[in-house]
């Protein structure tokens, strides 16, 4: 393979800055032009993360992690940034749900408001910057960045139920961002560093006084990471945000959670491994039981959830609570199964959001009562009409996607969401060297069946409803670059189970890779600047 | 030259202004000076319609040197009234005082000095009758207010500001 | 908590502290008068020995002060005379304006025109009419 | 190979048949049929290999860390269940071509129907138990699709969900057990598990793993007391009745038990929960068969029935008993379908499957009806037909294990067929008596082929009653064997074996049953009764629909009780999870004795807080009804947090904040001037109730510990020395690498520009947004109008344009001063910009010193009289500043260091001397140019919206009302 | 000597915060919002003579700017509050 | 000094804390506000306090740490000012186009039965 530019890395974050900064100057006359650049920058980085992929994997990187020094001083005093599959796998994942939606919102969404697009390569670059970074205080900046394009973002389309959600997303994000401030200052204030490998390094040799300063800072941390990830009881800005934001927005703010579910991954098993001393495994526990109480609280949810929107948002804090106990629970070999789980349930959800969008477009409040009356009360029609419907194609393809979307969801095979769940669920019953309880296990394992139960029920009821019991008397329109993302996602999603073999060795040297703390630390204080000698 | 120096009294004062912030008379930051000196006036000319003339610096300086003692006076006086007086014995009040200065900028200096002069407010110009209304937090004669505003302040101002003094 | 350097001379500090005692009391005699005197056209009056008096001989304290220490003319302190004389009468004039107008526009009696048989401004004819008994301070529970 | 062609073409075939026209209705039916064909010739050409006890196994590769691979095995079992899967869905595809109305769309049903059988063939040649449970899903989802056909019926709809979620409770349960076998086993591997049957059952996990298997099997073949699904999953058009509930769908929780039978089967719990479940499903579902009215529904609860009876067969768990219920399953499966058929041809031809209505009918179709009967005496167990065999062989097992004590088992079997025989009579009740008349078509016999399938299953009944060791002896035998291995049993597949207890219980189930008919029909007028004696009371669609509905609503209460939609409670959440995280800090409480001394406390300092604090607390107090006092005691306090800044070494910070408070107070007045003034509760004699009360002292109680907590972690934290920190290596390095001696300036712009980056991009990104959601802006009703202070004519200014204000009216004077200002306050923020690098001051505060200068023109003249004589655009500023940071950084990449790496050019300039330029002072000018441009953008916005709202119309008659609410 | 300047610098900080303090008074009772703009602004008047007496107190010129701005736009705010007073919003 | 920054970040704190629970949208402005000025204190103490010590280099000598305010947190309270200065102005925007729409300024966008 051939070498790669070092400053690859730099393209994720800068050019969507960059594109954004652009198309601040062209008119929002000329929309095309604005989608033209936003799609070609998108597809860069892709592009760019895949190579990074590549590149991770190929070992000519040094611990199969690419470094850069941001400004040329080295780490910990300047800002590093590091590029290792994790955070590779999570760009692509950024960049191909981007893109998905980017083209979702080509026929309606990015022409409705100013400045959709610009707002939309800066949430881009927020997520890749929060994604690559290596400086606590860097990624609040990235977590800022990507919230402040994801208001903006929310209120697109601005209307009632879009501004009472931004009320509350925009409030709540705020404090948790003080609370992210004052976790940072704190863990200042223990090890007066700032970046993620120094950090790792110093908190194994803290004395007291100090570790319980850090360990402080950290839990308030994990409050700003939980409140962003969803978990319950900071999660209720979430189903109110979800059901608000027009589609393709609300599609990216999936994405958003689990950012924050990432930065958890990355900084509790960099910081609370088994190389940190006392602190070792500091604050598990929370994590699990939190995850479990989402997991619960999301299956409940789902069960009363009757909008769409409501269904994807409990969908998406049960994938948060499943992703959260499994962190918690603190088995290194379940983390591939809890990546691709991730993966999966993202697209899935992010799927399903698009696709409420057009399915809003034949399911009618008014109906949908009828529909649930007369499910209530069993009326018994006249069943006297023995021949069928024809279900026009465009209606066909809306089931048929409503489909593989409810069966990701759900965890229900032939999908990826099963390979998923039994993953999981497998190396759920695997797992020996577990620091957790048993109880814990079991707990999961009943919780994320249960919670799969309840996906069943709420989008069997949903799709029934939509497509089975009403029709608009006009035709239903749907624009090709509505359905194409939508449908892109889902063959993402029937590839993974052809390539889950491939898939989960990948993910398993994700999991190899986040366990090698000393390697990590080695590898991101040893790199070294460029020096004048170098260059000339 | 005036099409590149609009206002040269401005564009010294902004000079003088950069220098005096920097604390230096270096070359560079005289040229930079001058430069950011002249460029100011230039960009932001369509925002003050308004240009000032000075004809008289003499008056100027005298105009400056008696306000600097009313004002330690009336600085004195004032503080001597909080301290000491009690507010009943107060005898605040608006006065109205008939200008016939008309200039802007003078206007805008004598503003200037009765506003900085502890006891005296200006309220506003009332344009029907260009009169002065004028808050006097110690009133005791009216007339003395106004024959000192007349003649100690606006007629050098209109000497200043304006062609004939009438 | 300071830091002046022993060697100073004697004149200087004796003239700084002057000049710093002479300022503060009369900021505090200013805001003694903002806090003391009973209505708002008088308040406004006493504010402007703080700022024109104390500012004064806190700025000339200072620049004395420097240009001893530094041993070169240190005048910089004037920029903040000029900025001040060019800012504080701003502040007065629109505050006392409002003031006035607020009054006025509530169809308050202002106490300090009642001996005036002409109203202030020339629109005020009304608020003249409407006005009677003596002046209260209005009870500014709602400004915005 | 041919195991993999053999799942892959029905899938194939549905992706094939679904992609065609609409109304093709012969087309689908014969590439249906033409691709079940090739699948039952490919199994039938397997029959040389697995008769002669060869498994055949196809293995492919996919998820090798999990030990699960793609395994396709065939055995006899196997075998003998894929040609009924095969077999009987050719016949179906070709009944299903005239029973389908020519207006239906086949495309969806013929895909639906492939799909199905794809699903099935899989459960069936699976080798691994997780790949079973996957296509036991797939049978799930799509007989609900198939079910569902109809769906524009609400009892097609109901039936579908039920049957689905039924089953797929029981899929994750089996999905559960099937995990706990793998694990127990150490591998899915059927072949694996096989081997391991004593591991397993005398594993602790094995109860757990039985039962949770057990629900998935009995859920799917509808036993007791899940039964409830399937008489209502008979809303599906015939065809699919005839496949889904006789040879598969309710089959595949049979052949569940079958396969797992040698692993689980022979203890205890086995027989229990099997044995237990089919007795009572038998027993149950032969009784309300009787009773039922609708042929489909009769044939719903036998077949419910008939599906006990294999079930009970499994749990009694002899090896004899296995025989028996492979082969009464392959004998129900054809009796089944056939009768299925049957009703579907009379209920197609007469319009109505209503057994009240139907009679005689015999007389009208008596080729049917002969058939018809024919398939019903099999499944009544009339001699010489095939389903006699197996119930003689049920009878027999069941003797067996209630020889002694167990009596009640051959009570409960002659129970049955007791009923079996009554329902059977009341179905072939239909063929006679009189000739019914007031039926919705005139009946006559159908298509040629139509009833073809139904011949020849009903000659299948035949033979193998008549020559059953002849026709399925060898199939049944390595059927048997495969699951039996060595313990299969001698057994003689004879028609007659003597006179014997079996066979004097079916006689006497004959005679009980005819008598129980009669005495049924003609003393409690079952043909005509609505009720059904003793079970009426439950009704399974009712309670479905209630119990979903309860699961909804409940879940709903829930998830009110322990969830919220509003802000405040959230809010409240968040501040506790942030004090339980620092309550960690109390492990670690310092002694504070020492810190508690006086000579900690600089008065003035002390002093100047007890301002910021008092300003602070007292802006919390005023924040509902006074906003503008708030915002003034906000002011005060950030004066104050600015002074101390100043004071405590940060004057870059002192001076940021204090730019910072100047603008945000422009920002909050244009914002106030938008939002109504609040009438206070005294005013409005409003009087706080308990609750709010409550709630105010709970949050006064929060936030007083919130504010406990941080002063504590405050001073902790001031207390506890710094030990070493980066910030040293900023200190040493940053005149020798960064160029300048303001650390702080020297961070933002070099050490730590990166931040910066991202944050003039927030700054940008915000700006952006106020600016789309201000074009959108609509402001409150009562602020639409001009303010009431403008309104009031007392004020000449009310009559002036804001341009004539500035320019002639009362805002001429200041106006002076104020634009003299801009020029001061442009040079003032150079010199800030440029002094930055080494003193305080640097892009930031230069950029809002100007910011603030440009907002004293606009407050001045307004933007109209502005902007008709400078356009500024922000939306540049932001762009450009932007573009200038990243074009630096980039510059940077083109000597080949990192991105945004600073240089510094020395220039020498003749006059000047030597000039330094470094790179971070173009990055610096991008952030001032941003921080222009936001602040502007933003500010300028929000003005704008002034000018907007004077332009409506309505706003000048609002006057009136405006002068009114005159401001106090 | 340094004594004599300490002392009435301590005394001059002193003497300005509790100015500020007591302009805080009349900013707490108002009555008037125009009273309550007045004290602010003379809060910030105080503090910039305050920031005065710190550049005095450490002999350095760092302070000097800081004051400098407030005397350059401190006015802002109260000008703004004043005028929204009057006019109701700031910038028509 | 250190005693009375610790008690005012605390006042402060609490202040804001008290604000941003309450109903309306000013007052969680207001409170927001607060918030910033004690996390910002908060975050700038984290460099421990140092009086007179600005971090500006002096030209010639030998860097002596023990001379200088610790830089790193001024440069984050900085970023931190900054970005809430944003952030305040977006929530007041959105906070006025609730207003607007939804015709409350309670914080929900609607009004409660039984509210304050
Ligand atoms: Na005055
Ligand atoms: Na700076």
């Amino acid at each position: 393979m051939m070498y790669l530019n070092p400053h690859l890395m730099m393209l994720p974050i800068l050019l969507p800055l960059l594109a954004g900064a652009t198309m601040v100057f062209i008119n929002e006359r000329h929309h095309r032009l604005k989608f033209l650049i936003n799609l070609s920058s998108t597809a860069v980085m892709l592009f760019t993360a895949i190579q990074l992929l590549m590149q991770a994997q190929s070992g000519l990187w040094p611990a199969d992690m690419a470094v850069y020094l941001a400004a040329n001083w080295s780490a910990p005093f300047g800002i590093a940034l590091v590029a290792d599959r994790l955070a590779a796998v999570m760009l692509i994942l950024t960049a191909t749900l981007g893109a998905a939606t980017l083209v979702f919102s080509y026929s309606r969404w990015s022409k409705t408001g100013v400045h959709f697009h610009t707002l939309f390569q800066l949430l881009l670059m927020g997520i890749n910057g929060a994604i690559l970074t290596a400086d606590l205080f860097n990624l609040f900046v990235f977590f800022e960045v990507m919230l402040a394009a994801s208001y903006g973002l929310l209120l697109h389309g601005y209307n009632i139920s879009r501004i009472r959600a931004g009320m509350q997303y925009i409030v709540v994000n705020l404090v948790a961002s003080l609370f992210f401030l004052i976790g940072i200052a704190l863990v200042y204030a223990a090890t007066g560093t700032l970046n993620f490998a120094d950090l790792a390094l110093k908190i194994a040799t803290l004395d007291n006084t100090d570790r319980f300063i850090l360990q402080t800072g950290a839990a308030i941390l994990a409050v700003a990471f939980l409140t962003k990830s969803a978990m319950w009881p900071l999660s209720f800005w979430l189903p109110v945000t979800y059901s608000a934001a027009c589609a393709p927005v609300a599609a990216m703010l999936v994405l958003l959670t689990k950012i924050g579910v990432y930065v958890i991954l990355r900084l509790w098993w960099l910081l609370f491994s088994d190389h940190s001393g006392a602190s070792a495994g500091f604050g598990g526990s929370v994590l699990l039981c939190g995850g479990l109480l989402t997991l619960a609280f999301g299956a409940v949810g789902l069960l009363a959830s009757q909008e769409p929107r409501r269904i994807a948002s409990f969908s998406a804090i049960i994938s948060s609570g499943t992703l959260l106990a499994l962190i918690g629970y603190g088995d290194a070999a379940l983390l591939s199964s809890a990546l691709f789980y991730l993966i999966s349930s993202t697209l899935a959800v992010a799927a399903f959001i698009m696709l409420t969008e057009l399915t809003d477009r034949i399911y009618t409040p008014a109906a949908s009562v009828l529909a649930l009356s007369m499910e209530a009360f069993a009326v018994e029609e006249d069943p006297q009409e023995t021949a069928g419907v024809v279900v026009p194609a465009a209606m066909a393809f809306l089931g048929l996607t409503f489909a593989a979307c409810a069966l990701i969801m759900a965890g229900l095979p032939p999908l990826s969401g099963f390979v998923a769940k039994f993953s999981i669920l497998h190396g759920l019953l695997d797992s020996s060297a577990a620091h957790a309880p048993l109880w814990a296990r079991w707990l999961i394992l009943t919780l994320l069946l249960v919670a799969g139960l309840s996906a069943i029920i709420a989008l069997m009821r949903f799709g029934v409803r939509t497509f089975w019991t009403l029709y608009n008397s006009v035709p239903l329109r749907l624009h090709p670059t509505e359905a194409l993302p939508i449908l892109a996602i889902l063959l993402l999603g029937v590839s993974m189970v052809f390539t889950a073999g491939p898939l989960f060795s990948l993910l398993d040297r994700v999991s190899t890779d986040l366990q090698q703390t000393p390697a990590y630390i080695e590898r991101v204080l040893q790199h070294q600047v460029i020096s004048t000698e170098e260059v000339l | 030259m005036t099409r590149w120096l609009p206002s040269p009294l401005l564009s010294l004062a902004l000079l003088l202004l950069w220098l005096m912030l920097n604390q230096t008379l270096e070359p560079a930051h005289l040229l930079l000076g001058a430069a950011l000196a002249i460029a100011a006036p230039l960009l932001t000319a369509p925002l003050r319609p308004f240009k000032a003339r000075i004809r008289r610096p003499g008056a100027v300086l005298r105009l400056f040197c008696w306000s600097f003692l009313e004002i330690i006076r009336s600085c004195f006086n004032v503080s001597r009234i909080i301290l000491f007086s009690k507010a009943d014995n107060l005898n605040s009040q608006f006065i109205k005082i008939p200008l016939s200065l008309q200039d802007p900028t003078g206007l805008a200096v004598l503003s200037c000095l009765i506003n900085c002069t502890p006891g005296t407010v200006w309220v506003e110009i009332l344009q029907d009758t260009h009169e002065l209304s004028l808050h006097v937090f110690d009133l005791h004669d009216e007339n003395w207010w106004i024959d000192t505003i007349k003649h100690r302040y606006e007629s050098p101002l209109m000497t200043i500001f304006e062609q004939e003094v009438p | 908590m300071m830091q002046i350097p022993a060697d100073i001379p004697a004149w200087l500090a004796i003239i700084v502290a002057l000049l710093l005692i002479c300022g503060s009391l009369i900021t505090l005699v200013g805001t003694l008068g903002l806090l003391r005197l009973p209505h708002f056209y008088q308040r406004i009056h006493g504010p402007a020995i703080t700022i024109t008096f104390g500012a004064g001989c806190f700025l000339l304290a200072s620049m004395l002060y420097f240009t001893a220490l530094q041993e070169r003319p240190v005048i910089h302190e004037l920029l903040i005379t000029a900025f001040i004389m060019l800012t504080a009468p701003v502040t007065a004039m629109l505050l006392m304006r409002t003031a006035v107008y607020r009054d006025l526009r509530n169809g308050r009696r202002i106490a300090d025109m009642a001996t005036d048989p002409q109203p202030v401004t020339g629109l005020s004819a009304t608020a003249g009419a409407k006005s009677s008994g003596l002046m209260e301070e209005p009870r500014d529970r709602n400004p915005e | 190979m041919t195991l993999l062609l053999l799942l892959l073409l029905p899938f194939l075939g549905c992706v094939i048949a679904a992609c065609m026209p609409a109304y093709a209705r012969n087309r689908e039916a014969w590439f249906a049929a033409f691709i079940a064909l090739c699948g039952l010739l490919l199994t039938l050409s397997l029959y040389p290999e697995v008769s002669s006890g060869i498994v055949i196994k196809h293995e492919l590769a996919w998820l090798p860390m999990f030990n699960l691979n793609l395994v396709l095995r065939m055995d006899g079992l196997a075998w003998l269940f894929s040609v009924l899967i095969q077999g009987i869905c050719l016949l179906v595809v070709l009944y299903a071509r005239y029973y389908m109305s020519p207006k239906d769309p086949v495309p969806r049903f013929f895909a639906f129907l492939l799909a199905f059988m794809g699903a099935m063939q899989g459960v069936v040649i699976s080798g691994n138990l997780i790949q079973l449970v996957m296509f036991w899903e797939l049978t799930s989802l799509t007989s609900f699709l198939l079910i569902g056909y109809w769906h524009h019926r609400a009892d097609a709809r109901r039936g579908a969900r039920m049957a689905f979620t039924v089953t797929s409770i029981g899929g994750l349960c089996l999905l559960a057990g099937v995990l706990l076998l793998g694990y127990i086993a150490g591998s899915y591997d059927l072949d694996a598990v096989l081997a391991s049957a004593d591991v397993i059952r005398a594993h602790q996990a094995y109860a757990p793993a039985l039962l949770l298997i057990a629900l998935g099997a009995l859920t799917k073949s509808a036993q007791f007391p899940f039964h409830f699904w399937l008489p209502h999953a008979m809303a599906a058009p015939t065809p699919v009745s005839a496949y889904l509930h006789s040879a598969t769908m309710v089959k595949a929780g049979i052949f569940l038990l079958m396969r797992l039978w040698p692993v689980l089967a022979g203890t205890p719990e086995w027989t229990w929960i099997i044995g237990t479940a089919g007795v009572c499903t038998m027993l149950i579902g032969a009784y309300l068969a009787i009773f039922q009215h609708d042929l489909k529904g009769l044939l719903a609860y036998s077949t419910i029935s008939h599906l006990g009876l294999i079930t009970c067969l499994l749990g009694i768990g002899t090896p004899l008993a296995m025989v028996a219920a492979i082969f009464h399953t392959l004998n129900h499966a054809i009796f089944k379908a056939s009768l299925f058929m049957a009703v579907g041809i009379i209920d197609h031809e007469s319009g109505t499957r209503d057994m009240r209505k139907l009679s005689g009918l015999s007389r009208l179709m008596p080729y049917t009806a002969t058939l018809a009967i024919v398939a019903s005496a099999a499944m009544a167990g009339v001699p010489l037909l095939n389903g006699f065999l197996s119930k003689e062989m049920f009878f027999a097992e069941a003797l067996l294990v209630g020889a002694s004590t167990n009596w009640w088992m051959s009570a409960a079997a002659v129970l049955m067929g007791v009923f079996g025989v009554a329902y059977s009579m009341r179905f072939i009740s239909v063929f006679f008596g009189a000739r019914a008349t007031e039926l919705p078509k005139q009946p006559h016999e159908p298509p040629r082929w139509m009833r073809f399938p139904v011949e020849l299953l009903v000659l299948c009944c035949l033979i193998v009653g008549v020559a059953p060791q002849l026709s399925i002896g060898v199939p049944l035998q390595t059927a048997a064997a495969s699951v039996l291995g060595e313990r299969l049993p001698d057994y003689n597949l004879a028609i007659w074996h003597g006179i014997n207890t079996p066979l004097i219980m079916s006689v006497l189930a004959f005679a009980l049953g005819i008598l129980l008919f009669k005495v049924l029909k003609y003393r409690f007028n079952l043909l005509q009764s609505i009720h059904i004696p003793v079970l009426y009371r439950f009704n399974g669609k009712q309670a479905y629909e209630s119990s979903m509905l309860i699961l909804a609503s409940s879940a709903a209460r829930l998830e009110r009780l322990f969830s919220t939609r509003r802000l405040q409670p959230q809010l409240f959440l968040l501040v506790l999870a942030g004090l339980f995280a620092s309550a960690l800090m109390l492990q670690a409480m310092p002694d504070f004795k020492h810190a508690w001394s006086v000579d900690n406390v600089n008065l003035p300092f002390a002093m100047l807080w007890l301002v910021g604090c008092t300003c602070a607390v007292c802006a919390a107090w005023q924040a509902k009804y006074h906003r503008l006092a708030a915002l003034m005691l906000v002011g005060g306090t950030g004066i104050v947090t600015s002074l101390t800044f100043l004071w405590l070494s940060a004057p870059d910070l002192a001076l940021t904040q204090l730019m910072v408070e100047t603008v945000t107070t422009v920002l909050l007045l244009l914002g106030l001037r938008w939002l109504p003034s609040r009438i206070s509760a005294r005013k409005m004699n409003l009087v706080a109730s308990n609750r709010d009360k409550l709630r105010r002292s709970r949050d006064l109680v929060i936030a007083i510990i919130a504010g406990s907590v941080m002063f504590v972690i405050s001073y902790f934290v001031l207390l506890h020395p710094a030990n070493f920190t980066i910030s040293n290596f900023f200190l040493d390095n940053a005149v020798p690498g960064g160029g300048g001696t303001n650390v702080v300036n020297v961070l933002l712009v070099d050490f730590r520009n990166f931040d910066t980056l991202g944050e003039i991009t927030v700054l940008s990104i915000v700006a952006l947004t106020v600016y789309a959601l201000l074009r959108r802006f609509r402001p409150a009703q009562e602020s639409i109008g001009i303010p009431a202070q403008q309104a009031n004519q007392v004020d000449p200014a009310s009559r002036q344009t804001p341009a004539e204000q500035a320019n002639s009216g009362y805002l001429l004077i200041p106006g002076i001063y104020l634009r003299l200002l801009l020029p001061v306050i442009g040079i003032s923020a150079a010199y800030f910009f440029m002094r930055g690098h080494n003193l305080p001051g640097g892009g930031f505060i230069a950029g809002l010193v100007f910011a603030v200068g440009m907002i004293i023109q606009y407050m001045l003249a307004g933007t109209v009289w502005i902007e008709s004589r400078l356009k500024l655009n922000p939306h540049r500023w932001i762009a450009v500043g932007i573009g200038l940071a990243c074009f630096t950084g980039l510059g940077s990449l083109l000597l080949g260091y990192p991105f945004l790496t600073t240089h510094t050019a020395h220039v020498t300039v003749p006059l000047l001397g030597e000039i330094h330029l470094p790179s971070a002072f173009i990055f610096d000018l991008g952030v001032f140019a941003v921080v222009v441009g936001t602040t502007m953008l933003i500010l300028i916005a929000l003005a704008h919206q002034s000018v907007r709202s004077h332009r409506v119309p309505g706003a000048q008659q609002d006057n009136s009302t405006a002068a009114s609410r005159e401001i106090r | 000597m340094k004594l004599l300047l300490e002392i009435s610098l301590y005394f001059s900080q002193f003497c300005v915060v509790l100015a500020m303090l007591l302009c805080m008074l009349r900013l707490l009772k108002g009555p008037t919002a125009q009273d309550r703009v007045l004290a602010l602004d003379t809060i910030w008047m105080c503090a910039m003579l305050f920031a005065l007496l710190l550049g005095i107190s450490f002999a350095s010129l760092v302070y000097f700017e800081w004051a400098m701005l407030i005397a350059l736009t401190g006015f802002v705010s109260s000008v703004a509050l004043a005028k929204f007073l009057m006019r109701g919003e700031i910038i028509e | 000094m250190e005693l009375t920054i610790a008690l005012s970040i605390g006042v402060l704190f609490s202040s804001g804390i008290w604000l941003i629970l309450r109903p309306r949208s000013f007052q969680v402005i207001t409170g927001l506000l607060l918030l910033s000025y004690a996390v910002n204190l908060f975050i700038f103490i984290t460099g421990r306090l140092s009086v007179n010590k600005p971090p500006l280099i002096i030209q010639g000598e030998a860097v002596d740490p023990a001379l200088y305010a610790d830089p790193l947190p001024q440069a984050l309270v900085l970023t931190a000012i900054v970005i809430g200065f944003a952030t305040t102005a977006l929530y007041l925007v959105v906070l006025l186009g609730s207003r607007g729409l939804t015709g409350t300024d309670h914080v929900d966008g609607k009004e409660r039965d039984s509210e304050e």
